[in-house]
């Protein structure tokens, strides 16, 4: 078991979603614990990987090869290092609490909706696993697949709208990742990630692959010019899919931008650092304005994952500039780790913001801002969630929104004051944006009758949301265990930094 | 004289005329009630064929008959999934006929000559064999659009299909007529393709050869349905009876296939660096207007048609890079359009019936509700004809897409993959009208009960996930077709 | 011997389960459980601190300063969380916890018949761990926790009574303004990181030297003095969470929140926070006389500014706020002219009086019905004597009256300001010599308007819904019932709410008496706060101090007490004598009265550019830029052409035979004619590529 | 003297008489078939013309199996000619456009 370890976790799902979808329409609640029994398996064996890997050691570890197709040297090839492995729990965590999420809140062929949700933990363990260029980039396009239908099914009104522009949106900027692989073919004859990091390639040559890289992750992350998917997918979303979308598929962007665009291109990476920060900043301030207006608390909440995601990007490209222009490895080392805290933050807090707002909505079936207030008469233990996970949201220390954007401010300081002092900007309008939710959904007088009949969170949900409260708390007082689960990968991150392929 | 060897060599397609003549005769002397027999009859004896094949499979490329006929690694691809798709078509069509009445020996006995056409056509050696098989096919399709007497749109997409097929193969001759002139001067004046490959060395009129040359292209362009000889695609495709438009769109297409690469890389391919170019035009329009026009369809069977059209520019992007990995990319693709074809149309068979021709897109609203397998079926098409990984088309596109930029046309490339994501759409669309939408009132959409359809059909869309999954033993027997 | 990591944990953890206990559990442990654990844990956290305190002052312990548990480590970059226990921190801690503790006491009685009584409790013992992390930290991460930690409890309990508007406004307004400070506190911190390499406060003051001559970068050419940075940056920290000039607005409108929370965070501990972390950083601080000089302006302006809106004021809590805004802003002029522990000593002293005089307050307004406008009090010392005799020596205490504890540490202050030579200080004497008069002007107002004069409401006979206002009407302004009208007299409060007064008048009236020799000239604070020779001005000072004796008698003859004295005597003739007095004052100076009733308008700037302003900025951004440009231009925009460019496309499909023979032909003409002109040529050769 | 050019030429003018008539043509079905067997009667000459002057008999032996294939064709186009006459009563072109786009 342990030498297929990743296997494993890959296919346990995606082979589990196959006895959920015959269980079938005719017996949902079979389908339902069927479906909850494989989430949990599956994160019972993805805790093995904190038995198998070993932080210190570094590197890529539990390594599965096998020639996939031998004509073109395409490998089935997986293998982890700390950031996949803290990536990979999160995901299993994520998949239980969705599954639970959605007990009986889908009614509408529950059995199909579980199927897909596993289909999608398992295509996302993969992805975060792969070590071969092709395998990564199948699976990087897969999981459209059950997301399209997640949203496509279970969505609200514009589900349509939402679900095509995200699936075109996103294929579109992958299909250029596309080109730019099989120009590295040519030129190395193999997809292995390893070789294509050892390639020497021209600025030019880099420079076009960055950028094909580029759009491709930019528009999962979503970075600002091309996030205008993700608040429509996310309201039109299912909470299930909400939580998905939000707390693991955006990391896939962030994570290819380290498998990729770090060891492959960067010099080009260095080069136009300036321009992800750039973009990164723009992330952070304006769509904080942006977040500051919606009148739909789920998009309010997407926005703010875009604002959150940017320092994601910041991390990753200031740790850039820190080593090719100030040499100054320990600051850089402290922006990237505070990149990958605020992945796995992000993933919790978003996904427990958006659990909330399903929560909201199965009992009252709006997302409207204007149709609450004064929620917390009626529903006192959901506020006192709903406030810890705004208050994580805008980065209250000893949540773990706190952590990753400390790290990251600190180290843009370090690259250049201006930087850090947009960056900044974020304790004061994100703290503006929810805040300002959080007092017209939850504290003022009861206004709409219907508010007045909302029930208190059932054991169900207080599980979910307890959940995520453990973890948001448990990263905010102590991240030491996550930083060393991934220190020794991210200083290998950093060293390839200053590696010149010209 | 023929000996004995090249009867031998050419067992499969004597074994096949022989029986279609049987079948013929069956037919006359069958009474209706037996009728139903010629089925599983044509079925078997196509069957057999494949077995002839792979088990006559000679160690390396042999020719009969004076180099008339060649049998290669090639040929021997295309023939087997040639005769693979048609009886695919059969089994499905079956309950199609069925419930219109439809059954007769003419419908199989057409449908095996026109096998037999493809397998002359791929395994051509010489402009005559080119142009028989091509005929044979040919005129067996246009009488199997008609095969509906009574209807009205068959008997318009049949004359249309019939007059611009022949304008394209009086085409088609006039550039043999012109290559065989060329040929003649300043050497010995042939038919052969193997002896045209080198005319270019010698020809004392070159440009009367490369005129040929294109005007075969043209005749070539017309067989595969690139742009702008597609003209006939979407009217025949709909116009046709289902079954047929499936044979069309899948068999057939491997023929196109097996006759561009005979003329051209056998025949000219001393000339490819002039030829290259023209296909990567032609390609351009094709991807262009297939994909674009596919997205304003209305009808499933015209919007497959014009994605049909897109598909062929994706597959002279393999022919266009003109080397052995263009040609074996292109024969995977070819391969895996037909089987993405058949699937998609087998669908649309398995849920039409008598008076409901299940055609426009919008009679699927809400198929996940009514039949959820089906739906699932068609879904798994869509998304390979789309070219969505893991499925089988995703790693076709690929293919081509490498052997595009192994040739060094990245522009090539870049631009087919921009159409890919236009295209996205509007399979996409299918998709959401299958799942997304909710079935309307008093809608008569069920599946067939038909067994061996649903078994066939399931394992047939099923294959596109599993070739997806593992494709590399299928791109390795392409690829040593072509000696790679 | 030294002082035990475990006493140390307990005086932090013990509020915390008190905390949990009363929050999570409250159910089952009722009122009276929830407010006895709590009061317990406070309890122990504060005889532990004295415990503490004796033991660094007689005890002869060592200063604690040791890490308990690494945060994370990163390179060679660790954060920690651990405590730095020295005699500036033992003082904070015995403050806290005894003004904590008390107003547990006090809030029993306050909040008797509230709904939210249990939540209430959680939150001030919540209140009071963050507080001790901040005090107790040894490095700038776990300050800034519970920096940030505090400003999470003061935003819950400013809008404890959530369904008021006006309270869950203050609450937001609170936050925001508070996390503008914390914008400018984190790039301070980031700035100690870059400069100094590590956030450890013994390590970084340590290395505080090396600052000198270091300049940072800010565009090319401009250079900033590195120590002027970090210490602007981190005093803006200070200005948000102590309510310095301009970052004060969200103080007085925290009044919204229930009284002992005035008390204890908006007046005693959590505004002082500020103050606490300056004196902290004063190795930093010593470096850059301009980052003084502008702390020391800013003081100044707050110290005289928010003063004289006190004196407009008729709601008695707002006076009292803007009497805490304006002490604050003594107690920055002090750090402004390094008189750190000036500083710190006020702090002290006014935590006591001012905790006092809220609570007082506080008693008033159960008195009358949570009625808080003075115009509708009066004469009430006779209905409360107890009240009225603490809130006088607060009073005295606060205007600086000699023998009384504010006296020693406001007086240092002002002698310190006047010995002070650096940048700006004769304006900030001015200020604060200003000051002494306008806090005497508000002070005696106040004790006039509410416990002097003539009764100004009336008692009526005792009707119908009277008795469930008592209990629901906290929560909107006592709603329903008009002004001035009490179902029945005022009476003097219970003793869980006198004895809280009657502890807090002890300190008040005593400790400046007994400690001014040692703490404020005598050097207590040790290396706690470091001060250059340049600079100490206090040790100055220290050359005429015979003790406090005599200082106090010197005080009589000095100008502070003139003027407090001028300031008794006109307010003793308006409001005893000729009440009339006051509205013709105050239309004669019509203008200037509407300036400070308006607060300088300096609210409805805010509102207008940064809330307002802010959310127009956003919809522009949104539908101007997501919406407009993003989403209808470049993506449906172009999906949309895509559709068009296919309707047309598909008419080529005309359906005659004719036309598609003719595209055929058509295509043969292209391709002779392409390959006729560039077939073989440059372009195509270019385009194939070999 | 009449050279292999001439027969080109012929044969090309046919061709492009026979194309024209199929798209200038816009009356009767009929003329389409007319047109095709012209084309390939055009087809023939090029190919008698090469294979005489060339000295190489197998043009004329594909001649022979044009001739054979266009018998067919014509046949089979007739057939359909005929089905679409009872199908909709007209053989004029321009009606034939029921399915475009």
């Amino acid at each position: 078991m342990f030498n297929h370890l990743l296997s494993l976790l890959i296919w346990l799902p995606v082979a589990g979603a196959i006895p959920v979808l015959l269980a079938g329409s005719t017996r949902p609640n079979l389908a339902r614990w069927l479906a909850l029994l494989v989430a949990v398996l599956t994160f019972a064996v993805s805790l093995f990987l904190l038995v198998q890997y070993h932080p210190d050691a570094g590197g890529m570890q539990l390594t599965e090869n096998y020639l996939w197709i031998a004509s073109w040297g395409v490998h089935y090839s997986l293998a982890a290092d700390g950031i996949s492995v803290a990536l990979i729990l999160m995901t299993t965590f994520v998949g239980i609490l969705v599954i639970a999420g959605a007990w009986e809140v889908i009614q509408d062929k529950p059995h199909q909706y579980m199927a897909a949700m596993l289909m999608l933990e398992g295509l996302l363990i993969g992805v975060f696993c792969a070590t071969d260029a092709l395998l990564f980039y199948a699976l990087f396009e897969a999981i459209l697949i059950p997301m399209f239908i997640l949203i496509g099914i279970w969505g609200g009104p514009r589900r349509v709208y939402a679900t095509l522009k995200f699936f075109i949106y996103t294929f579109f900027g992958s299909v250029f990742m596309l080109i730019a692989l099989l120009y590295l073919y040519q030129k190395a004859h193999t997809f292995d990630l390893a070789t294509l990091a050892a390639l020497p390639l021209t600025l030019q040559e880099q420079t076009w692959i960055f950028f094909a890289f580029l759009i491709a992750f930019a528009i999962k992350v979503p970075m600002v010019p091309v996030h205008t998917w993700l608040p429509d997918a996310h309201v039109e979303a299912p909470t299930g899919g909400s939580v998905v979308l939000a707390a693991v598929m955006l990391k896939v962007g962030t994570y290819g931008m380290l498998r990729f665009i770090l060891p492959i291109v960067p010099d080009a990476g260095a080069h136009f650092a300036w321009l992800i920060i750039a973009m990164s900043l723009i992330a952070i301030v304006y769509i904080g304005y942006v977040a500051l207006v919606q009148e739909d608390m789920k998009k309010l909440v997407a926005y703010s994952s875009v604002a959150h995601m940017g320092f994601v990007t910041l991390g990753i490209f200031i740790a850039f500039l820190l080593v090719r222009e100030s040499g100054n490895t320990d600051m850089a080392l402290l922006g990237m780790q505070g990149a990958m805290v605020q992945m796995i933050s992000h993933g919790f807090v978003s996904g427990a913001m958006f659990t909330c707002i399903g929560v909201m909505y199965d009992r009252l079936h709006t997302r409207q801002i204007k149709d609450y207030g004064g929620v917390i008469n009626v529903m006192p233990w959901f506020g006192f969630f709903y406030v810890l996970f705004a208050m994580a949201n805008c980065g209250l220390p000893g949540t773990s929104g706190f952590v990753g954007e400390f790290m990251v401010i600190l180290a843009s300081f370090a690259a250049n004051p201006w930087i850090a002092l947009f960056a900044a900007f974020t304790l004061i309008i994100g703290a503006a944006y929810t805040l300002w939710l959080v007092k017209r959904v939850l504290w003022g007088d009861i206004t709409n009758p219907h508010v007045a009949e909302m029930k208190e969170i059932n054991g169900r949900e207080t599980f979910v949301l307890v959940s995520f409260a453990a973890a948001v708390l448990a990263l905010g007082i102590w991240p030491q265990p996550l930083v060393h689960l991934m220190d020794s990968s991210v200083s290998q991150l950093v060293q390839q930094l200053a590696i010149h392929k010209i | 004289m023929p000996t004995l060897n090249d009867i031998l060599i050419m067992l499969p397609e004597f074994y096949l005329v022989g029986s279609a003549c049987v079948l013929l005769l069956a037919d006359a002397f069958m009474k209706p009630t037996q009728r139903p027999m010629l089925h599983w009859l044509s079925i078997a004896v196509l069957l057999v064929a494949i077995y002839l094949l792979v088990m006559g499979q000679p160690p390396q490329s042999v020719t009969a008959f004076g180099g008339m006929f060649v049998r290669d690694e090639t040929s021997e691809i295309l023939k087997v999934f040639a005769l693979l798709t048609t009886v695919l078509v059969m089994v499905y069509a079956r309950p199609y006929l069925n419930d219109r009445k439809l059954v007769s020996g003419e419908f199989y006995t057409l449908m095996i000559f026109a096998v037999i056409g493809i397998m002359l056509l791929v395994s051509a050696g010489n402009l005559v064999t080119v142009y028989l098989g091509l005929e044979l096919l040919s005129l067996s399709s246009y009488a199997l659009v008609a095969l509906n007497r009574d209807a009205r749109l068959p008997s318009e997409a049949a004359i249309k299909y019939f007059v611009l097929g022949a304008l394209a193969s009086g085409m088609l001759l006039y550039g043999m007529s012109m290559v065989y002139g060329a040929s003649g001067m300043g050497g010995t004046p042939s038919l052969d393709l193997a002896q045209l490959h080198n005319v270019m060395s010698y020809t004392t009129s070159p440009n009367l050869l490369l005129f040929g040359l294109i005007f075969m292209i043209v005749g070539i362009g017309f067989k595969l349905g690139a742009a702008p000889f597609h003209m006939w695609i979407p009217d025949v495709y709909q116009g046709a009876p289902t079954p047929v438009t499936t044979f069309i769109a899948s068999g057939s297409k491997l023929a196109a296939f097996g006759m561009a690469y005979r003329l051209l890389s056998s025949g000219m391919g001393d000339l490819s660096q002039h030829w290259q170019l023209m296909l990567a035009v032609l390609a351009v329009l094709s991807l262009a207007i297939g994909n674009l026009v596919a997205i304003v369809q209305t009808n499933l069977k015209r919007m497959l048609a014009y994605s049909t059209i897109s598909h062929m520019g994706y597959l002279l992007l393999g022919l266009a890079a003109a080397g052995p990995e263009g040609y074996a990319a292109a024969m995977f693709y070819a391969i895996c359009y037909a089987l993405m074809g058949v699937a998609a149309f087998g669908v649309m068979l398995a849920l039409s019936r008598a008076g409901f021709e299940c055609e426009e897109i919008s009679d699927l609203k809400g198929l996940n509700q009514k039949s959820p397998w089906m739906a699932f079926l068609m879904l798994l098409a869509m998304f390979s004809l789309a070219g969505v990984p893991p499925l089988f088309g995703f790693w076709a596109k690929v293919l081509v897409l490498e052997a595009a930029i192994h040739a060094n046309m990245l522009w090539l490339a870049i631009v087919g993959i921009v159409f890919a994501i236009i295209g996205l759409y509007y399979y996409l669309h299918v998709i959401k009208v299958m799942y997304f939408d909710k079935p309307v009132e008093g809608s008569v959409l069920q599946a067939q009960q038909d067994k061996p359809l649903r078994v066939v059909l399931s394992l047939n869309a099923l294959s596109l996930l599993v070739l997806g999954l593992y494709w590399g033993p299928l791109l390795a027997w392409c690829r040593h077709a072509f000696g790679l | 011997m030294g002082l035990s990591t475990s006493i140390l944990l307990t005086i932090a953890l013990a509020p915390l389960v008190g905390c949990v206990l009363a929050g999570f559990l409250g159910k089952f442990l009722g009122r009276a459980g929830s407010h006895s654990v709590t009061i317990l844990g406070v309890a122990i956290s504060c005889a532990l601190s004295f415990y503490v305190l004796y033991q660094l002052t007689l005890g002869g312990a060592e200063t604690y300063n040791q890490n308990i548990y690494t945060w994370f480590q990163i390179g060679h970059f660790n954060a920690s969380v651990g405590f730095l226990v020295d005699r500036l921190t033992a003082m904070m801690l015995v403050v806290v916890s005894f003004v904590s503790l008390l107003v547990h006491v006090y809030t029993i009685g306050y909040m008797a018949d509230d709904d939210g009584y249990k939540r209430f409790f959680s939150y001030i013992s919540l209140f009071t761990f963050s507080m001790f992390m901040l005090v107790m930290s040894n490095n700038f991460m776990q300050l800034f926790f519970g920096w940030e930690a505090v400003g999470l409890v003061s935003y819950l309990l400013i809008g404890f009574w959530y369904k008021r508007p006006t309270a869950i406004f203050a609450n937001l307004k609170a936050f925001l303004v508070n996390r503008v400070g914390d914008f400018g506190f984190l790039l301070g911190i980031a700035a100690v990181l870059y400069f100094l390499g590590t956030l450890d406060y013994a390590t970084a003051f340590g290395s505080a030297p090396s600052l000198i001559g270091k300049t940072l970068q800010i565009t090319a050419g401009t250079q900033w003095d590195a120590a002027t940075v970090i210490c602007i940056c981190l005093f803006i920290g200070a200005m948000g969470k102590s309510a310095q000039v301009p970052l004060h607005v969200w103080l007085p409108d925290s009044m919204e929140g229930p009284t002992p929370i005035s008390a204890l965070i908006h007046a005693a501990t959590m505004v002082t926070a500020g103050i606490f972390m300056v004196a902290r950083m004063s190795p930093l601080f010593e470096l850059s006389q301009s980052a003084l000089s502008f702390v020391m302006v800013i003081g100044a302006t707050t110290a005289l500014f928010t003063g004289l809106i006190g004196i407009v004021q008729n709601d008695i809590k707002r006076v009292v706020a803007y009497s805490t805004l304006s002490q604050l802003g003594y107690m920055t002029v002090a750090l402004g002219v390094s008189a750190y522990s000036g500083a710190v000593y006020h702090l002290m002293t006014h935590a006591f009086f001012k905790a006092l005089l809220f609570l007082g307050a506080g008693s008033v307004i159960i008195a009358m019905h949570h009625e808080q406008d003075m115009r509708y009090m009066g004469g009430l010392r006779k209905y409360m004597p107890i009240t009225w005799i603490t809130m006088w020596i607060g009073s005295l205490a606060l205007c600086g009256v000699p023998f009384f504890s504010g006296f020693y540490s406001k007086d240092a202050i002002i002698e310190a300001v006047g010995e002070s030579h650096r940048w700006g200080s004769s304006y900030a004497y001015f200020c604060v010599m200003a000051g002494a008069l306008v806090t005497g002007l508000y002070t005696f107002r106040q004790m006039y308007l509410t416990f002097h004069g003539k009764e100004r409401f009336t008692v009526v006979a005792h009707h119908g819904h009277a008795h469930h206002d008592a209990h629901d009407d906290h929560h909107d302004d006592h709603g329903h019932h008009e002004p001035g009208v009490l179902e029945h007299a005022p009476k003097e409060s219970p003793w869980v709410v006198t004895l809280p007064l009657v502890l807090l008048a002890i300190p008040s009236l005593l400790v400046g008496f007994f400690t001014v020799g040692p703490m404020l000239f005598g050097n207590w604070f040790g290396s706690a706060i470091h001060v250059d020779e340049a600079n100490n001005v206090l040790a100055e000072l220290g050359q005429e101090f015979h003790g406090s004796l005599a200082m106090a008698l010197h005080g009589f003859t000095q100008l502070p007490f003139f003027l407090v004295l001028t300031a008794f005597a006109i307010t003793t003739y308006i409001y005893l004598f000729n009440p009339a007095m006051a509205d013709k004052i105050k239309s004669a100076l019509k203008p200037l009265w509407t300036v400070l009733d308006r607060k300088y308008w300096v609210d409805n700037v805010y509102f207008a550019v940064f809330a307002s302003g802010g959310v127009k900025l956003g919809r522009l951004f949104w539908k101007a830029g997501d919406t407009a440009v993003i989403d209808d231009t470049m993506v449906n925009g172009s999906v949309s052409l895509i559709h068009r460019i296919a309707a047309t496309t598909r008419r080529l499909q005309s359906g005659y035979l004719y036309h598609y023979a003719f595209a055929m032909i058509l295509g043969l003409i292209l391709l002779l004619g392409g390959y006729w002109f560039f077939g073989s040529g440059p372009i195509g050769s270019g385009l194939v590529g070999q | 003297m009449i050279t292999l050019s001439h027969y080109i030429v012929l044969g090309a003018v046919l061709f492009c008489i026979a194309v024209a008539g199929l798209f200038i043509n816009r009356k009767n079905v009929i003329v389409l078939l007319m047109s095709i067997e012209l084309m390939l009667l055009a087809v023939n000459m090029n190919f008698v013309a090469f294979s005489r002057f060339l000295g190489d008999v197998s043009g004329q032996v594909f001649v022979f199996f044009i001739l054979t294939v266009a018998a067919a064709e014509a046949a089979i186009g007739l057939a359909i000619l005929v089905l679409l006459f009872r199908n909709r009563s007209t053989i004029n072109i321009a009606d034939i456009d029921s399915m475009k786009g």
